[in-house]
C-alpha cells in the first residue's frame, strides 16, 4: 500500500512538449511511472517519448483512462491548466510550477474545495511511491521502499531528510512535496490524514518551514487524531520578519505569525520531536518506530 | 513588490479615490516650492520602503516655508532604517475628524481574500488586530465571485462607521477590492482614511503591495518597480539574475549558497546551531551551471561582512559529478578566492563528485554538519 | 403542518422603505405575518409600520432573531439583495422582484446550489400557510385552511384555481407561487417534494405554463416519488412559438421545447389528471381526496 | 431584444471578431452604389427579425451593377413574412471551404450558460440539435468564474474543428462570451463562421438577442432598439406602456384583456378551448387604474380583427369594487364601445364589483367560462 499514488496510476503530462516536461516525462517514464498520455493544445496527434499528446486534458483521459496528472505549464497559463485538470475530471494533480501568481491559486483552490482531486502543490517537487511510481521531478534515486511517510514544503530539503533516512535503511511509503506557495492544494494535514489511513506507513516525517499557520494546525490535528507517530522539522529558525526566503509562502509577517518558534513549539506540544538537524530527524524516527 | 507611497497614490487617485494634494521633490528646493504651491501646512515625507516613517523623523509637518527648508534638508538624503532617502512627497495637511482603516489581503490560511475596515486607524495597524482583534471588521471574499456590493456595506456597518460616511467608505473600500483584483494586489490599504468635518473622506496614506509573480501582466506597475535596489548587494543579486527572494542579505558573516528555498533556510539553521552567523540567504535554484555559480560566489565575495562560504548542494536529478564539474569551471573564474569556501555535495553521485571537486580552492565535507561546522570555525578564525 | 413557513417563521422585509415593500408589509402584518425587521442600506435606525429598519440584511437576522426574508429590492439591485440573504444566511428568500437580469439570477443560482437556502421566485407572489403567514403580495383572504398544497408559475392564475378551490371548501395546506422566471430558486420538484414530505398535504395542485422543460421534469419526479395525488394545469396551449407571454420564462423555443402539449402528455403520462379549464382542476382534486 | 444583423455584425466588429465588408442602404440606388465599392460578388441581404430570410427571397448574390439593382429593386420593399423591408445590408461574399457554427445562450434548465460549436454550420442549428445532437459540442460556463480558455479550446476540440484553425475558433468563442457576459446577451450566435482557402475565420451572419431585463445597464444597445416596432399594434402598446411581451398579437377576433400573464394565457386557452380564436396576448398587470384599462380597450379596438373582447380581472389585493369604478371611468371615455366587451371579475369583493359595472356599456359574467364563451359567442355573431 501506500498513498495517492503506485503503479496503476495512469498519467497524463500537462506541458509535456516543453523543455522540463519532456526531460522529466523521460525520467518519469524510467522510474517505471505509467505516464500515458501528454496534453498540450494545438500539439495533438505528436508524440513525446513514445507518449501520445492529445489537445486537450479531457480527451488525454478519455483516450487513455488517465487518473492522474502532472503540470509543467508555464506560470501564466497554469492557474488554467489546473481548471482544465479538475474539469476532467483526474483523482490526483501534482503541479510543479513555481511562480503562479496567488490570486489565480486562490480562484483554483476555490473550485478544488468542491471536487473530490487531490491537488499536491503548486511550486512542489511532486509525490513518490518508491519503487512503483513517481509524479514530479523528485530524483527517484535517493529513495527507497520502506514504512516511513514523508510530507514536505520544500525540495532538495526533502532529498537531504530522505537521505539521511535512506542511509540508515529507513525506507518511505510515500514521500510528498506539498511545495512551497502561500495557497496549496494538499496541505499537512490532508497528507497526515492519508497516513494515518495508510496500514503501510508506520511513522511520518513533516518538514515545515516559516510562514502561515499550517504546521500549527497541523500539530493540533496531529494531537487529536493522529496515531501513527510524527518526526517533524521546521526550517527558517534564522530567518527575518517581513523577508521572502525564497519560496512565496517562506515568510514571517510583520505581525509576527508564521514564526519557527511558534511552529515548533506546538509540534512539541503536540508530542512530536523537532529535529534541530536532519540527522536529528532520522535519529528521532529511528526511536519512533 | 511594494510601491512607493506616492505611486500607490497615484495608482488610488486614478481608480477616482480621493487624495490629498501632492508632488514629489528630490531636492530641498523643490520641495520647498512644491510646499509653496500646496499652501500651509504640508506633511514632508520621505519615500522609502519602511514601516514607522513618522517615528524616525522621515515625515514632517511644518507651516511656512522656513519650516519647510528645514524639513526637506533633514529628510533628503537622511539614512532612515538603512535606507537613503532621494525623494520625499510634499502633501497638503488634512485636517480630520476621524481616522479610519481599510485594507484588502490575501488570507493565505483561507486561501481567499479578505476586506478589512476598522475605526482605528491612524496607527499600527498589526498592533490593533493582536490587541484588539474585534476593532477589526473583516469580510472574506469570495474569489469566484468577487466583492459584492452587500459585502462592501457589511464589513463598514460591522466595523460601526458612522452612517453619515458609510456610503463613501464603503465605495473606496470597492475600488480598493476591484484594484486589488485586476491589478494583483497582495496587500493594498488606506490607513489612515481620513474622515474631515464636512464628512468627506481622504486617502491620507497608501500601501499597494503587489505579487512579483503577477508582474508579467501588470506592465505598468512592473515598471514602477524600482531599478535602484534598495542596497548595491541586491542590485548586483538583480543584475545575477536572482530575484527577488532568492538572495536575503543577513547580518553575520557566514556567506551561505546552496540549492532549493528549503535546503539553504536548513543551512541558515545549522549554521546559528553550530554558533556561526549567517551572512545571506541564496539559493541558487536546480543544476550548478558553472557561470551561475561564479555569479553567487562573486555576489556572496562582495559582501564585505563575509569570512567564511559554505557551499551546500544536493544533486537530485543532476548528478553530483556534474555538479562538481560546474564548481570546479567557476572557480577558475576566480584569481583568488577571497575567504575559505567549504563545499559539501549529496545526492546522486555525491561520492563521485567530491572526489572530482579542486581541492586546491576549496575545502570538501561529506556530511552537511561537518561543512557547515566547518565554514563557521574558518569565519570564527578569521575575526579572532 | 404546513411547508416552509407557519406562525414561528420570522420575516425581514428587504426594500421594505419602498413603495411596495411598506405596502406589503402592512398587509404581511395584517395578516398575522411575524415581520420582525426590515433591511435597506442607509436606513438603518428607521421604522416601517413599527417594524424595526436595519442597514443589512445580516444585522436584521442578528438582532430579530430572522429566518427568512421577502425581497422588494428594484431589479437592478435584486441580484445583490439575493447574495445578501444567502450570506446572512436565512432558511427562506421570497423574491417578489420581476425583471431581474437573466445573468444575475445565474450567478445567484449557482450560489444558492451551495447553501440549505430555500429561494421562492424571483418574479413570483410569494408563498401562503392559510391562517398562519404570508410572505409575498397574495391575497391572503381569498386563501382557506386545508389539506390541498399548491405550486403555480404565475400569480393570478393562482388566485383563480385557490378561488375554485376555496369555493367548494376545499382548503389549503400551503400555496406557493414558484415564479415565471426562466431561472428560478425553488421548482417543481423542489416544491413536490416538500409536499409529499409534509403530513397534512393530501393533493397537490402543480400549475404550469409553457417555457423550459420543467413540469416535464416535474412529471417524472412524480412518477417515481410521490404517493401524494397530483393535479394539474398548463396555461399557453395556444402560444405561438417564439413569444414572449408576459413572463419572462414564458415562450415556447424556435425548435418547440416548452410546449403546452409536452407538458400536459408528460403530465397524463405520469397519472396527473390535467384539467382543461380552472373548473376542471377543482373536480379532479374533488377525486382525488 | 434582438439587433439587426448589421448592429450586430458591427458589435462583433468592434469586439474584434473578423466581419465581411458591408455597408447599409436604404435605398436602391445606395445599394449599387455599396456593391460597386466593395466589388462583386456581394450579397443584398434584407435586415429584418425573420428567421429564413434566404429561402424567403431576402437575401440575394449579385456579380455585377446590374443583377444588383434588379435584386436591390426585389428586396427594398418587400414584404417579407409579413414585414416590410427598409433596409438591407450589402456585404462582400467571402470565398468559404467550410461552414462553422459558434454560439452562446443560457441554459435555462440548469441555470448556467452554454457555449456551442458545431462543424454543421449555414444550415438551421435547431433542426442539427434535433436530428443530430452530436453534431453540436457544447460546454457549460460556471458563471461565477465565467469562462475558462481551456473551456474554449475543449468545446472547439470536442467540435472536431481542424486543428488549422481551432485556435482561432476558439478565440472568437472566448471573444463571443465576453461579449455575451459583459453586454447582456441571451444568445449570441455566428451562423454560419466561414473557414477560407487560407484557414481564414469571417462572421459571415450574427445574430444578438439582448435581455430585455438587462437594457437598463446597457445603454448602447438600448439605443440600437428599434424605435419603431414591427407594426403599428405593438407600436401603439409600447406607446400605452405594454412594453415587450405584456402585449402579443395573434391571428384570432377575440380580443383578451387580463391581470397577470398565466391568467391571461389561460384566458387565451379557454376561447380555444370554447371554439373561438384568440386576437391577442394582453396584461395589463396589477390593479385597474382607469386610464390603464382605458389604453388597454383602445389598443385591442384598434385591431381590426377583433370581433369581441373578454376582460378578466382577478382582483387580489386590490378590491373587485375598486376594479369596476376604474373600468366604469375608463369606458366613459369612449363615445361609443365598437365590439362587445364581456367583463368578468373576480378574487376580493368581486360581487360588489359586478354590481357595479355600467351594464349598459359592458356585458358582466360571474364565472371564467360563463364570460369565455359569451365572448366567443359574440364574436361568431359578429362573423355571421
Amino acid at each position: 500500500m501506500s498513498v495517492l499514488v503506485d503503479d496503476d496510476t495512469r498519467v497524463v503530462v500537462q506541458g509535456i512538449t516543453g523543455g522540463e516536461g519532456k526531460f522529466h516525462t523521460e525520467q518519469m517514464l524510467d522510474y517505471g511511472t505509467n505516464v500515458v498520455a501528454g496534453a498540450v493544445p494545438g500539439k495533438g496527434g505528436q508524440e513525446v517519448a513514445g507518449v501520445p499528446v492529445y489537445d486537450t486534458v479531457t480527451q488525454a483521459a478519455r483516450e487513455e483512462d488517465a487518473d492522474a496528472s502532472v503540470v509543467f505549464v508555464p506560470p501564466a497559463f497554469a492557474g488554467d491548466a489546473l481548471f482544465e485538470a479538475l474539469d476532467a475530471p483526474l483523482d490526483l494533480v501534482v503541479a510543479i510550477t513555481e511562480g503562479i501568481p496567488t490570486q489565480d491559486m486562490s480562484r483554483v483552490y476555490r473550485r478544488l474545495q468542491e471536487t473530490d482531486t487531490h491537488l499536491i502543490g503548486p511550486n512542489c517537487p511532486g509525490i513518490i511511491t518508491p519503487g512503483e511510481a513517481k509524479l514530479g521531478i523528485l530524483p527517484g534515486n535517493i529513495f527507497s521502499s520502506g514504512n516511513v511517510g514523508l510530507i514536505s514544503r520544500s525540495g532538495t530539503l526533502t532529498y537531504q531528510i530522505v537521505d539521511n533516512l535512506t542511509n540508515r535503511g529507513l525506507g518511505q511509503s510515500t514521500a510528498v512535496g506539498i511545495g512551497g506557495d502561500p495557497i496549496i492544494g494538499t496541505d499537512f494535514i490532508d497528507a497526515l490524514s492519508l497516513f494515518e489511513a495508510d496500514d503501510d506507513t508506520d511513522a511520518v516525517v513533516m518538514c515545515g518551514e516559516i510562514g502561515g499557520e499550517d504546521e500549527e494546525e497541523a500539530a493540533a490535528y496531529i494531537g487529536e487524531h493522529m496515531d501513527t507517530p510524527v518526526a517533524g522539522f521546521i526550517a527558517g529558525r534564522t530567518a527575518p520578519p517581513g523577508k521572502r526566503m525564497g519560496h512565496a509562502g517562506a515568510i514571517v509577517s510583520g505581525s509576527g505569525t508564521g514564526t519557527a518558534e511558534s511552529k515548533i513549539s506546538a509540534l512539541e506540544a503536540a508530542g512530536v520531536p523537532v529535529g534541530d538537524t536532519p540527522e536529528e530527524v532520522a535519529d528521532s524516527v529511528e526511536d519512533l518506530l | 513588490m511594494r510601491l512607493h507611497e506616492y505611486q500607490a497614490k497615484g495608482v488610488f487617485a486614478e481608480a477616482g479615490i480621493p487624495t490629498p494634494a501632492s508632488e514629489l521633490a528630490r531636492t530641498v528646493d523643490e520641495a520647498v516650492e512644491a510646499a509653496e504651491e500646496i499652501g500651509y501646512p504640508v506633511a514632508i515625507k520621505a519615500q522609502v520602503h519602511v514601516g514607522g516613517r513618522g517615528k524616525a523623523g522621515g515625515i514632517k509637518l511644518v507651516d511656512d516655508a522656513e519650516e519647510a527648508r528645514e524639513a526637506a534638508e533633514d529628510i533628503i538624503g537622511m539614512d532612515l532604517k538603512g535606507y537613503d532617502v532621494e525623494t520625499v512627497l510634499v502633501e497638503e495637511a488634512v485636517d480630520f475628524t476621524n481616522e479610519l482603516y481599510v485594507g484588502v489581503t490575501m488570507d493565505r490560511g483561507e486561501g481567499r481574500p479578505v476586506a478589512m475596515v476598522s475605526k482605528r486607524g491612524g496607527v499600527n495597524i498589526e498592533e490593533v488586530a493582536e490587541e484588539e482583534p474585534e476593532a477589526i471588521a473583516r469580510e472574506h471574499i469570495d474569489p469566484a465571485f468577487g466583492m459584492h456590493p452587500f459585502q462592501a456595506r457589511k464589513v463598514v456597518y460591522d466595523a460601526g462607521i458612522d452612517g453619515a460616511v458609510a456610503g463613501e467608505v464603503a465605495s473606496i473600500l470597492t475600488t480598493l477590492y476591484e484594484m486589488w483584483d485586476e491589478r494583483d494586489g497582495s496587500d493594498i490599504e488606506i490607513n489612515p482614511l481620513m474622515v474631515t468635518e464636512d464628512d468627506d473622506v481622504i486617502a491620507a496614506d497608501a500601501v499597494f503591495n503587489v505579487d512579483g509573480d503577477a508582474l508579467f501582466r501588470q506592465p505598468e506597475l512592473a515598471e514602477m518597480e524600482e531599478k535602484a535596489a534598495d542596497n548595491e548587494l541586491e542590485a548586483k543579486a538583480q543584475e545575477y539574475g536572482f530575484e527577488g527572494s532568492n538572495y536575503v542579505q543577513l547580518d553575520g558573516n557566514v556567506g551561505i549558497i546552496g540549492n532549493g528555498a528549503g535546503l539553504v533556510m536548513g543551512t541558515l539553521d545549522l549554521v546559528d546551531y553550530y554558533g556561526g552567523s549567517p551572512a545571506n540567504f541564496l539559493d541558487i535554484g536546480g543544476g550548478a551551471k558553472a557561470e551561475r555559480v561564479a555569479n553567487a560566489l562573486d555576489l556572496v565575495f562582495s559582501d564585505e561582512d563575509v569570512d567564511s562560504v559554505v557551499f551546500n548542494i544536493f544533486g537530485g536529478i543532476t548528478r553530483g559529478d556534474e555538479v562538481a564539474n560546474g564548481i570546479n569551471e567557476a572557480l577558475d573564474e576566480f584569481d583568488e578566492i577571497p575567504v575559505p569556501v567549504i563545499v559539501r555535495l549529496a545526492g546522486t553521485n555525491a561520492e563521485e563528485g567530491m572526489e572530482i571537486l579542486n581541492t586546491d580552492l576549496v575545502q570538501v565535507e561529506s556530511t552537511l554538519e561537518d561543512a557547515v561546522q566547518a565554514a563557521v570555525d574558518a569565519a570564527e578564525e578569521v575575526k579572532a
